[in-house]
């Protein structure tokens, strides 16, 4: 019988359907494509569901699968690696499936008013990135080795620059894809190399063992590097510890690319070029969580090497608080959530590093939803205000689109996070398990969560207060120009997107309300649960990649273990409410300074740090100036070394046979006297040669 | 008692060479020819004299071929002579330098 | 024709010294080998034997030789040709044009030109005196 | 065994088609080069699906439409037409005859005089191609490797551009002046090889040397420095036609002023000659040399990488940045060889291809938009996606194809070429230089974007006084068919790395020892 788990697949071929559909037939449809893509992602969020319900076991009796589909490049020779694409469906998989899907769904229909209704041109071309980026999306998430990851990890990659250069005959939008390519590009190096790494290393790029009745068939690498780490095996003339450490960097780097972390995170406000529901669908709840999605899929890996975590930890508390507080001095609307996902982004690394994997994925899933619903309210925004996104030239809005108003809030309450909003309960876990990690971990690893903690706590102010600053001067107050005071309205696939995420956004975080759980000895955390599994057999069994697997390795390998400075509960409550009263008081603040009739800009009062803030730390301008202050010249360097010094001994080696010729050509003087000199000579010469050898031997 | 065949060759040679001195110094086409033609005549000279020395009548023979072309070559240089004086009105082989004109 | 060839007088000694140069090289080539007395040929008529030598009837032939009828015939065919040749070369500048096609490299020179008709009696000639 | 089999029929259809070519009026000698060009396609698709040859044809593989006829005894050696395949040289085939339709197509537009003398050139060089590719004997090799040159010659001093001549007598020059040092080499071997070899039968020499002892000293050189000798005079030669740095030079002069489809050809078949032939002689007949000599090879693989991206980095002319794109993707070839790894052997030769249909087709693009703007030159255009959608969605499509993008067939090749360069136990430090292999992905999609902004996106301008319409479709149509095949061998690379593998991995059999190094 053919269950859920057999039409994964076409959970990504769907779309991809969509996509050459669109691409070729898109012209002469209604809506130039977009119903293609409406039908593909609606039937994917069918099957995605289908298959979390089977992962979940009620509608199938096995609740994970991993098969080899398809074999790209057979490897005859012993020591020849065969790559294959297969699926790998897991409670993660099959989550972030049904998240990406519903938002692709979602963003498609939002793409009905924002770009139909607009009168753009180009739709075919819209509406066929879409697809392919779903398509890719969904089969990165469902990819079982680390080389399909890649391949789909660079599909996703050239849709984000193809959509977010669709407005081509602009400027602005095609440098913007080609940064954004380029930044990730510069990531996914380190990830290539990374990935044949681990091919070479291991002879595989599994997630997961396959299984085949019982008996692992195909073992997976990070569990081969266990092993190896067990036998204190050598790779490469490195131990097993720094080998396992040098690929997960290497990788990492991919990640930190596509998750837009520090210090590649310049290509995500750049690429805000792009419409705003490509910013939604990519650049804040699927493509930039590919990254995070990647370090948790191969979780067992990293927590295989302290010191990969460690700098996780870093980078992801250091972005969190960096990108917030460059959040907190920008005028559009859409450059504040720019950089709000780079911020949210950082706390999800932040939860891996320090071994909060339930943490990183519970954020995950909320940031999707709230960050979607966040751009899609910013969208219909900017559809009001006709494309005017500075939101100084806003204001008032709230009474003139409630439905808007209200889902904004609410993704607002979320991304804050006020309790009992999504934000509130995913954050809140991300920072506990940094704190008790933090403390009870041994030597420097420690130490660095705990700064790595006090980072992404600072954050949670910087966000409380950029994201109130942009309701109330959106929303709030008095309208400042004549747009505002008499915006477009939307329709219903503008705002039937927005009341869902609306929805989601106030109550996804009741699937893991771990406080209260604690607190009542409710066991309400579902998605613990889900990530955990059954405590015997079941799917984690299978493919090792449950929370028991992961918790052991975090307390032998990698001795992260969690301790309780104040006591169990206590430290959960006050951990709580440190971040919700710093967040309150970001909110507050917002208030006092933006919540009225007429605001006004405070930049000023932060004097030096302002300027230091609107350039973003420079971080673009010494990217520029890498790309452009020391490539091209030493490009430049180059060609005219090749063209001076390579070319020039070529030329010069011919100039000096055109010049010996034409010495030689004299002798060719036309005197027949001077002919038959020399042939005489040449004679003699000849014959006293003979004489001197002792003739003619 | 005949002559050593090597003297023989040493009037060749000195034949020859004095062909070739004439050729080498001189500058008139017609001496020119008659240079040639004291080198053609050494040339007889080493096959007679090496027909002597094999009791073979082959280099005779050739000899009488040899002066047949020498013949022949004089009338075309002659020819050539001709051809050059009209066309540049001296018959100094240096002059003659291009191989178009 | 007012001038008319002359010997050049100033010759050019230098070159001269490469003929000396190779005398000397020759002469003593020649005087220091060790060629041997000459055999001398057997008793008969040289000059019959030649002429047997001429027309391959070696069998008559008195003294040692080969059979040269075809390089004969092939003398005879090149000095024709070649008396030709010199007839051709030096006909005279009148009726010169296919002459001074093959002297000239065909260049066409100003103040000789020479119209068709004179060219087609110049190859006639050519052709006719073929004999 | 059958004295015409396919490759006869091959040389015979393009070598009369190449005189029928010349015979017929300009008018439509185009279409009638590229109707006979469709036999070959037809009859190398054919051998296609009917190869059965099995294993490395040099090292006593059974090879596919193989044919021996004796033709001359030089002196010892017995001289003979001897040709067949193996699949190393299959897929080059395939590649040479499909590459060679779609450049006589979109050859209709750009050359507008002398058209039945340039499609009989191209006829010709297709057929000294195909020699290249199938022959197997020494001599008959080399006579069709130099006979590729005289084609050439024409193609670019002809048909090319302002400097056409410079262009053409420099890479004459050049390759010729390769060729016989190479010559020197390889002859080098055969008088070192002495009595042990009878032929110049590449097979036989090859698996004389591979089986180790049969060198003797030639003019007082020991065995084991001869060799080096030899290896180090026909890497030499090679070299220049892959190209390698530091002697590429002729390939920029070359593209600029060639005509699109001879840039095509250049780029797509001719380039591959050189590291089909490092392939079949360096590293397949003197393996100990190569291994032992790794880290000199891929330090000159690695800069060709490197270096020829940056120079593709600085230029303006878009057809100079796929030229000195191209040496960098070569550069690949060679660090995938020297890895003597399967993949990367493999890999290497997969590349060969797919380094073949997408220059190939960046060079078409290309042409595509200069018959329609009249400049290559990147500050001269802007914007030109909205007259010309097709095309540009095409160069796009390419270019990705050409950064790496994987289900295109350059990523399957690079990727297996890294893949089997950091696994060799033969280029020290391994992973390291793999490592700096692999950073040309960045810079080429540094170029190739910048172009890629500057030429077809923004606001609509054009330096020249053309009127930027949509391209013809057989202008079009041709660049369709490459991207297909770019694609399908992405998705499916099994299509011919599966004949490749067999091929190559004979080549590993063996361990030799012995080999001397440079230094």
């Amino acid at each position: 019988m053919a269950g859920a788990f057999d039409f994964v697949p076409a959970i990504a071929a769907l779309p991809l359907l969509a996509f050459v559909v669109s691409l070729f037939a898109g012209q002469y449809m209604p809506k130039r494509g977009a119903e293609a893509g409406i039908l593909a992602t609606a039937g994917s969020l069918v099957l995605s569901i289908w298959t979390a319900l089977t992962v979940a076991g009620i509608t199938g009796s096995a609740t994970s699968y991993n098969e080899n589909l398809y074999t790209w490049v057979a490897g005859v020779a012993d020591g020849a690696v065969t790559l294959r694409l297969g699926v790998l469906v897991d409670p993660l998989t099959a989550l972030m499936l049904v998240i990406v899907s519903l938002i692709a769904l979602l963003v498609h229909v939002f793409s009905l008013g924002y770009m139909n209704d607009e009168g753009e041109t180009g739709l075919p071309r819209y509406y066929a990135g879409l697809g392919l980026f779903t398509a890719s999306m969904l089969a990165f998430v469902f990819s079982n080795n680390l080389l399909m990851a890649f391949m789909f990890f660079e599909l996703v990659g050239l849709c984000s620059y193809l959509l977010i250069g669709f407005w081509f005959r602009e400027d602005g939008p095609p440098s913007a894809a080609k940064k954004a390519f380029l930044v990730t590009r510069f990531g996914d190096y380190f990830f290539l190399i990374g990935v044949v790494g681990v091919f070479a290393t291991f002879g595989t790029g599994l997630f997961a063992p396959i299984t085949e009745g019982g008996t692992v068939v195909a073992e997976s690498f990070p569990q081969m590097a266990e092993h190896a780490l067990e036998d204190g095996e050598s790779f490469f003339g490195y131990s097993a510890q720094t080998w396992i450490t040098i690929l997960g960097m290497l990788v990492l780097g991919g990640v930190v690319g596509k998750s837009a972390q520090f210090p590649l995170h310049t290509w995500l406000p750049d690429a805000m070029e792009g419409p705003t529901p490509v910013s939604a669908l990519i650049h804040a709840a699927t493509m930039v969580a590919a990254g995070v999605y990647l370090v948790a899929r191969m979780y067992g890996f990293y927590l295989l090497s302290p010191t990969a975590l460690a700098v996780i930890a870093l980078i992801g508390g250091f972005t969190a608080l960096f990108a917030a507080t460059m959040g907190v001095v920008k005028q559009e609307l859409k450059q504040v959530l720019a950089y709000s996902t780079i911020s949210q982004y950082g706390y999800m690394m932040l939860a891996l590093g320090s071994g909060g994997y339930v943490a990183a994925v519970f954020h995950l899933t909320t940031h999707a939803i709230f960050k979607a619903l966040l751009f899609l309210g910013a969208g219909s925004v900017i559809i009001a205000m006709h494309h005017n996104e500075n939101m100084w030239d806003m204001g008032g809005l709230k009474d003139r689109m409630p439905v808007t108003y209200w889902t904004f809030l609410s993704g607002s309450l979320a991304l804050a996070g006020i309790v009992p909003f999504a934000g509130f309960w995913s954050k809140d876990e991300v920072l506990f398990e940094a704190l008790i990690h933090g403390f009870g971990s041994t030597g420097t690893l420690g130490t660095m969560f705990l700064v790595a903690y006090a980072m992404g706590l600072l954050a949670v102010f910087f966000t409380g207060f950029y994201t109130f600053r942009m309701v109330y001067l959106t929303f709030h107050g008095d309208a400042r120009t004549d747009v505002a005071r008499d915006p477009e309205p939307v329709g219903w696939n503008v705002k039937g997107p927005l009341s869902v995420l609306g929805i989601g956004a106030a109550t996804v975080g009741l699937i893991n309300m771990k406080p209260i759980a604690d607190l009542t000895g409710l066991h309400i955390d579902f998605l613990h649960k889900w990530l955990l599994g059954p405590e015997e057999g079941g799917w984690p069994a299978l493919t090792s990649t449950g929370l028991h697997h992961y918790e052991e390795l975090m307390h032998n390998v990698a001795g992260i273990d969690p301790a309780y400075p104040l006591g169990e509960t206590t430290t959960l409550l006050v951990s709580a409410l440190v971040s919700l009263s710093l967040a309150l008081a970001g909110v507050l603040v917002a208030r006092s300074l933006y919540n009225e009739p007429e605001p006004v800009e405070h930049t000023d009062k932060l004097g030096g740090a302002k300027t230091l803030l609107m350039h973003n730390y420079y971080q673009d301008e010494y990217q520029v100036w890498l790309a452009q202050g020391v490539t091209v010249p030493l490009a430049r360097a180059a060609d005219k070394f090749d063209q001076g010094v390579v070319d020039g001994v070529v030329n010069g080696i011919s100039s000096v046979s055109l010049f010996t010729g034409s010495r030689f050509r004299r002798i060719q003087s036309g005197v027949v006297t001077n002919y038959a000199a020399l042939m005489t000579l040449s004679l003699v010469l000849l014959l006293v040669v003979f004489v001197v050898l002792g003739g003619g031997v | 008692m005949a002559i050593q065949t090597q003297y023989f060759l040493l009037l060749s040679a000195a034949v020859f060479c004095i062909g070739v001195y004439g050729i080498l110094t001189r500058r008139n086409a017609l001496v020119f020819l008659m240079s040639v033609e004291l080198m053609l005549n050494a040339a007889n000279i080493n096959l007679v004299a090496f027909s002597f020395h094999h009791g073979n009548l082959t280099g005779q023979v050739f000899s009488l071929f040899t002066m047949a072309l020498a013949a022949a070559e004089v009338a075309i240089g002659i020819g050539i002579v001709l051809v050059l004086y009209r066309n540049f009105e001296d018959i100094d082989v240096t002059k003659a330098a291009t191989m178009r004109w | 024709m007012t001038t008319r060839p002359r010997l050049a007088t100033d010759v050019n000694y230098v070159n001269g010294l490469a003929a000396l140069a190779l005398f000397a090289v020759m002469g003593y080539v020649f005087m220091t080998s060790e060629l041997g007395m000459p055999a001398g040929f057997a008793d008969g008529s040289i000059t019959a034997s030649i002429g047997y030598a001429m027309f391959d009837m070696l069998d008559q032939a008195a003294i040692e030789a080969e059979g040269f009828l075809v390089a004969f015939i092939v003398i005879a065919l090149v000095l024709d040709a070649a008396l030709d040749g010199a007839v051709m070369l030096a006909r005279r500048e009148d009726d010169e044009s296919v002459v001074a096609a093959i002297t000239d490299g065909g260049r066409p020179l100003s103040g000789r030109e020479s119209d068709g008709a004179d060219a087609e009696t110049a190859t006639d000639d050519v052709t006719g005196g073929d004999d | 065994m059958p004295v015409a089999g396919p490759i006869e029929a091959l040389l015979a259809v393009t070598l009369v088609g190449a005189l029928a070519v010349f015979l017929a009026p300009d008018e439509w000698a185009g279409k009638l080069a590229t109707a006979i060009s469709l036999v070959p396609v037809a009859v190398s698709a054919w051998m296609y699906t009917a190869f059965d040859g099995a294993g490395n044809a040099l090292l006593g593989g059974d090879l596919a439409f193989e044919s021996t006829i004796g033709w001359v005894q030089l002196g010892r050696y017995e001289l003979a037409y001897h040709v067949g395949l193996d699949g190393i040289s299959m897929p080059l085939l395939l590649l040479t005859t499909v590459l060679t339709t779609l450049a006589l197509v979109s050859s209709w537009t750009p050359i507008d005089e002398r058209q039945s003398q340039f499609y009989g050139l191209m006829l010709l060089m297709e057929a000294s191609l195909i020699g290249v590719f199938s022959a197997l004997d020494f001599f008959m090799w080399l006579v069709f490797w130099e006979a590729v040159l005289i084609p050439m010659y024409f193609l670019i001093g002809v048909w090319g551009g302002p400097r056409r001549k410079y262009a053409a007598i420099k890479f004459f020059v050049y390759t010729n002046v390769a060729t016989l040092i190479m010559f020197v080499g390889f002859m080098a071997l055969v008088f070192g090889l002495g009595d042990s070899i009878s032929t110049f039968d590449m097979p036989e020499i090859a698996q004389a040397l591979r089986a180790g002892g049969n060198l003797s000293a030639v003019a007082g050189i020991q065995p084991a420095n001869l060799s080096l000798i030899a290896f180090t005079l026909m890497f030499a030669g090679f070299a220049v036609k892959v190209p390698v740095f530091p002697v590429h030079t002729w390939l920029p002069d070359a593209h600029v002023e060639a005509p699109t489809p001879v840039s095509v050809m250049l780029a797509g078949v001719l380039l591959k000659m050189g590291t089909y032939a490092l392939l079949r002689f360096n590293f397949t007949m003197l393996r100990e040399v190569a291994e032992a000599n790794a880290a000199i090879i891929v330090a000159f693989g690695v800069l060709s990488i490197i270096y020829g991206a940056m120079l593709a980095l600085a230029q303006q002319d878009l057809k100079r940045i796929v030229a000195y794109s191209s040496i960098s993707s070569m550069g690949y070839v060679i660090v995938g060889l020297v890895a003597f790894t399967p993949h990367g052997f493999g890999g290497a030769t997969f590349q060969m291809i797919s380094h073949g249909l997408i220059s190939g087709l960046m060079f078409m693009t290309v042409g595509v938009i200069y018959n329609e703007t009249h400049t290559r030159m990147v500050g001269d255009i802007s914007g030109i996606a909205d007259r010309m959608p097709w095309a540009v969605g095409i160069f796009v499509a390419a270019a990705f194809g050409y950064m790496g993008l994987p289900f295109m067939a350059g990523f399957a090749a690079e990727y297996l070429i890294f893949q089997g360069a950091f696994a060799s136990s033969v280029i020290p430090a391994a992973p390291l230089v793999t490592g700096v292999a692999m950073f040309g992905i960045v810079i080429v999609a540094g170029y190739l974007l910048w172009a890629m902004q500057r030429t077809l996106f923004g606001e609509y301008s054009l330096a020249t006084d053309y009127d930027v319409s949509r391209a013809p479709v057989h202008d079009v149509a041709p660049l369709v068919v490459l991207l297909a095949l770019v694609i399908v061998l992405g998705v499916r690379p099994g299509l011919v790395y599966q004949m490749i593998q067999d091929a190559v991995n004979p080549l590993l059999d063996t361990a030799l020892q012995g080999g001397v190094a440079l230094w």
